[in-house]
């Protein structure tokens, strides 16, 4: 693919991948491609991180699942999906058909399961990187997540990284005191990148009926109101790793992904903002290009970082 | 389904507690079938991410219509959208009924807000038939007129008795249901509280009827990314969970698997 | 203090303190008492949590500390504080001459400098009870918070425990994996109640000067964004511990108040909102006793951690 | 101070990029003083928990106004006040400017809004005196009106010299004082950016006349209780963070330890 030179270069590479600009919708809020491609030219996105998949079909939680907040959301998807066979055969076609790059999110309840959906995905034409969620709970250890546990963390990037050829992106949760101390964790069992912020877990209650709004008690907020968190671990996060760092959270427009790239983030993903505007990752696209021009930069990459502090 | 930028043309009361919100947004009007719905992102809502779901009440020319009742900060924030302001919608969006089959009668059966659907299909059904609405008391029993001047049949019943028979929807439809010549062919089409959609489902299996229910489900994306609203199907002997916003709203009755 | 007999019964006690509610304003968003005086009648409060206090009088971060943020604020005063004798002459004279209990907030930057600011109140007349913010760094240990280390946790609250006579309540860091953990720690070092949730970590940045916006760099997020998560936390304390419970993040009105309370909080707390407006608590009691007589309960208490999930 | 809710009785543009909201808020335009401010919650501003302060520029009888620079969020938000609208404000806040000392000369210098307090000063002071107004460009000179009709001396300076002198405002000051009659008496009173302040406090010090500048700092609560505002202050010796809102926002000019 050859495409003519173009100033502010907008490109950026992450694990290997070619992508035309640094802005990536994340998973679970762009569904599998089509859901959004009559709105938005997925030929113009840096890429895309499908909703998460497991080996197996996967029901999720009851309903409700989502409840909206000042400023937010909060989910109880519970990961819901049609398990990898299933995916490859009715998405994959589809997502092949553009100039995108496939980010596959995969997630599994224990080691092993992590192992074979990543070992499934390593032959599978077009898709570009795996993109490790490690917030789920780990039901042989009793629930605890994978993402706050630092040797289950190890155990399970290494595991998966044994296994297979495709660049690895661990997404790192949010809910630890230390999470560049994660990312290290994941650099060092060769990671190619590591992605955050995943949402913070979180709880609504209906007052009147005394009950959890969510069927699932318990689920994860994103939006706008985890924005400076997100871009507070993205800052450490970038500090601590020489892996790339993809941020996320809260992002609505350009200025939002401009923090985020500006406290160390090779590219960032737009999440819930897809929900209010389903363009909202072309218009940050847009916003970088024209910030990018003010500023007189030749390349997003002279800014990756740049925060004085 | 497309993003459109829909001009307000009107914005009145229907009745106490419901409005009607006209806007002129003609690639949207010209394609939009009765039982979709359009998704709207509502302006001066603080802090909100989330775009609300409405049903399409209305399409004519270049003009289409929603009617919504006041339930939570989203609607009522709506009460404030006047003459001439802009709005975003996504739409037209989900499988909207089905067409009415030749030989069958068209009895619709609604619940409230669950009647704007409705008013739109028999809008688009060239034969004559019933409608049942139901509501809680006499302001919440609408577009009674839009019937009427379709010469279709009206039948009503409100919790409360202030308008029509007193009772559910359902002991009214069961009344007619009794008198009804036993060949004749019906088709329902149904929108409005789960309970009156599992109601009616029931009779309809029971009579050997199709019965086309509209679900009314949570809703995040409304495209289908984000599995929020999705309702167990039986299809072909196999169960799955099937989105609300992209393969309904509007299920078969004997496809859906309550809870 | 005899008071008639009215219903719904308001009041709550935690740690042996009696409160006429359960709404306190929380530490830092009300200065020591006298700033918001003219305006809210402090008699009406459940409870005064003073700005934090150290031994020595303390400076705090440079300017800019605070900004604001969609749904919340970032801040980094960095508990500038006269020091415990001008704070106990200037202030108690004043709080001693209403009907309101003071919980004064201490901190310290080893665990040395927590006990003797905790020595120093155990004998000063008009303190209720002792708030230990174990949010900020140890200067001895490199700077990890007290609150994020089971051990420094542990040792920090046994520590002042055995120096003081005061009830007890420390102050759990939001910036954890599993806050009921701390709280366990706390009930087992002998404290009589825990409150949560403090700031969680966030940053700011320029996009157009590329620095951040605060002089710390790094901050607290505060006020309705974090209500969801703290909700989350409460909740998952409550189950945990017997002592009770304060609730606090992003109350803004009495719905948001009473989600805590089911959840299992014995008291709240205002923070921010105290800024946006300062009659919220005033508001909050009132919304609260609206509810229980709409719901016909006759004491706050019937309602405390009754969330069926 | 208290809480108000303040009736907006007019709210026009004063120049290009500046507004003046006029309120009708009668206990607190009875009691402000020049140099106090208001803490003002700007309604329909999304997701915002932050009051923004204000100075009053005007209070007479019932009424009292402020005078606005549209510089962010907050500010852009106010654009769409109404007439009737009720806005809640807490003030009057701060300490003011001092009472004139009776033998001196008032010399006010003033930077953009700056000047809004210091017409509001100027209208209390019975003496005539002498006010420098500087700025970016012509519309960020404001207020010139107010001192005319009150009969004190205005005098100009703007960057791009599109009103009054081009350059900085100690430039015409620096002049003025140059061919001053060296034993008059002058208090200044000054309100603008760090810079102005600074370079006016290096003058008064050097002439030995006394200087009041009033300070800008980003506010949280408004009244002394987040130690948002604070400036580093001498005072006998000992230097402590004081206030901006509190125990401001006017300080003397010797008092402050620059950074
Ligand atoms: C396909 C579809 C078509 C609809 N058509 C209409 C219509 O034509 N007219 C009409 O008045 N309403 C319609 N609704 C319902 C409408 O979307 C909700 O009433 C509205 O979203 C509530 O928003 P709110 O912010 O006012 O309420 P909220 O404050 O969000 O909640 C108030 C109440 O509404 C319920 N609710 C909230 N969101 C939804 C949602 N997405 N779906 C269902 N219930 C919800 C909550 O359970 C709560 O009880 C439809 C819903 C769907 C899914
Ligand atoms: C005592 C006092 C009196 C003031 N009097 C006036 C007045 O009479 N007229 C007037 O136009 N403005 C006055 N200001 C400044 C005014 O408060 C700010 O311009 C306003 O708060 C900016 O709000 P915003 O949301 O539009 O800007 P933001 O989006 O919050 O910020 C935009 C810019 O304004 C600055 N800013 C933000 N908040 C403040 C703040 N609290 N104080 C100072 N700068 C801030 C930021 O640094 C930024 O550069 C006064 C400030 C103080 C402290
Ligand atoms: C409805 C929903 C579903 C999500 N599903 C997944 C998922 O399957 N896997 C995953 O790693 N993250 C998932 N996420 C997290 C997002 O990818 C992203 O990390 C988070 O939403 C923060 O970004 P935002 O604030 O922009 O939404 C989901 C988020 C939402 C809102
Ligand atoms: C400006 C500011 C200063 C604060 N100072 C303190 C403090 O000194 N000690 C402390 O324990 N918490 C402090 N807090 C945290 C609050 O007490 C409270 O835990 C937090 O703000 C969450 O509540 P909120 O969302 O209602 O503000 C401070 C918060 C703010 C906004
Ligand atoms: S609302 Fe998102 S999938 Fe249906
Ligand atoms: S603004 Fe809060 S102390 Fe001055």
């Amino acid at each position: 693919m050859t495409r003519s030179k173009k100033w502010p270069e907008m490109g950026v590479t992450i694990a290997g991948i070619k992508m035309k600009n640094a802005v990536m919708v994340a998973s679970g809020t762009f569904g599998y491609g089509p859901e959004y491609a009559d709105l938005v030219d997925l030929n113009k996105l840096g890429a895309i991180v499908v909703k998460g998949i497991s080996l197996n079909p996967w029901n999720g939680n009851n309903l409700p699942r989502l409840v909206e907040v000042p400023g937010g959301l909060v989910n109880a998807i519970g990961l819901q999906n049609p398990g990898a066979e299933k995916f490859i055969k009715e998405y994959m076609p589809f997502l092949r058909k553009y100039d995108l790059p496939v980010i596959v999110n995969i997630w599994g309840r224990s080691v092993e399961e992590y192992v074979e959906v990543a070992e499934r995905f390593d032959s599978v034409k077009g898709v570009s990187a795996l993109e490790l969620n490690i917030s789920c709970p780990n039901i042989k250890h009793g629930g605890i997540a994978f993402g706050t546990d630092p040797r289950m963390a190890k155990k399970v990037i290494s595991s998966v990284r044994k296994r297979t050829r495709l660049p690895l992106i661990p997404k790192l949760s949010p809910n630890v005191s230390n999470v560049s101390m994660f990312a290290r964790i994941a650099e060092d069992c060769g990671a190619d990148a590591v992605s955050l912020i995943n949402s913070l877990p979180a709880m609504v209650i209906n007052v009147e009926t005394r009950k959890p709004v969510l069927a699932n008690v318990v689920g994860g907020l994103t939006g706008p109101a985890i924005h400076p968190v997100a871009v507070k671990m993205v800052w450490e996060t970038a500090n601590a790793v020489k892996i790339p760092v993809i941020g996320m959270g809260g992002i609505n427009n350009a200025r939002e992904a401009l923090e985020f790239i500006i406290a160390g983030a090779t590219a960032v993903a737009v999440g819930t903002a897809n929900f209010t505007d389903p363009l909202t990752s072309l218009h940050v696209i847009n916003g970088i290009e024209e910030y990018l021009k003010r500023h007189a930069l030749n390349s997003i990459k002279e800014l990756i970082g740049t925060v004085h502090t | 389904m497309n993003m459109h930028q829909a001009e307000v043309v009107d914005h009145v009361e229907a009745s106490g507690g419901y409005r009607i919100l006209t806007v002129e947004v003609p690639s949207l009007a010209k394609t939009v079938k009765p039982g979709q719905f359009i998704h709207l992102r509502i302006p001066r809502m603080d802090g909100a991410v989330l775009r609300r779901p409405f049903s399409v009440y209305m399409a004519h020319g270049k003009e289409m219509a929603v009617l919504y009742k006041l339930v939570g900060r989203g609607t009522h924030s709506m009460k404030s959208i006047g003459k001439g302001e802009i709005l975003s919608m996504i739409g037209p969006l989900g499988n909207g009924f089905p067409m009415l089959q030749s030989l069958k009668v068209p009895v619709l059966v609604a619940g409230g807000y669950g009647v704007a659907p409705l008013a739109f299909l028999a809008s688009r059904i060239k034969k004559k038939g019933i409608v049942f609405i139901g509501g809680a008391k006499a302001s919440d029993v609408l577009c009674v007129k839009d019937f009427k001047k379709l010469g279709w049949e009206v039948r009503i019943a409100t919790d409360d008795g202030s308008a029509g028979e007193k009772g559910l929807v359902t002991k009214i439809l069961d009344e007619w249901l009794s008198v009804l010549n036993p060949v004749e062919l019906l088709e329902f089409f149904v929108c409005g509280p789960d309970g009156m959609l599992k109601a009616v489902a029931e009779r309809a299996k029971r009579l050997d009827h199709t019965a086309w229910l509209s679900l009314d489900k949570h809703m995040g994306c409304g495209v289908g990314a984000c599995l929020a609203c999705v309702q167990k199907i039986k299809r072909n002997g196999v169960v799955s969970l099937l989105r609300v916003c992209r393969e309904g709203p509007v299920f078969e009755a004997s496809e859906i698997v309550w809870e």
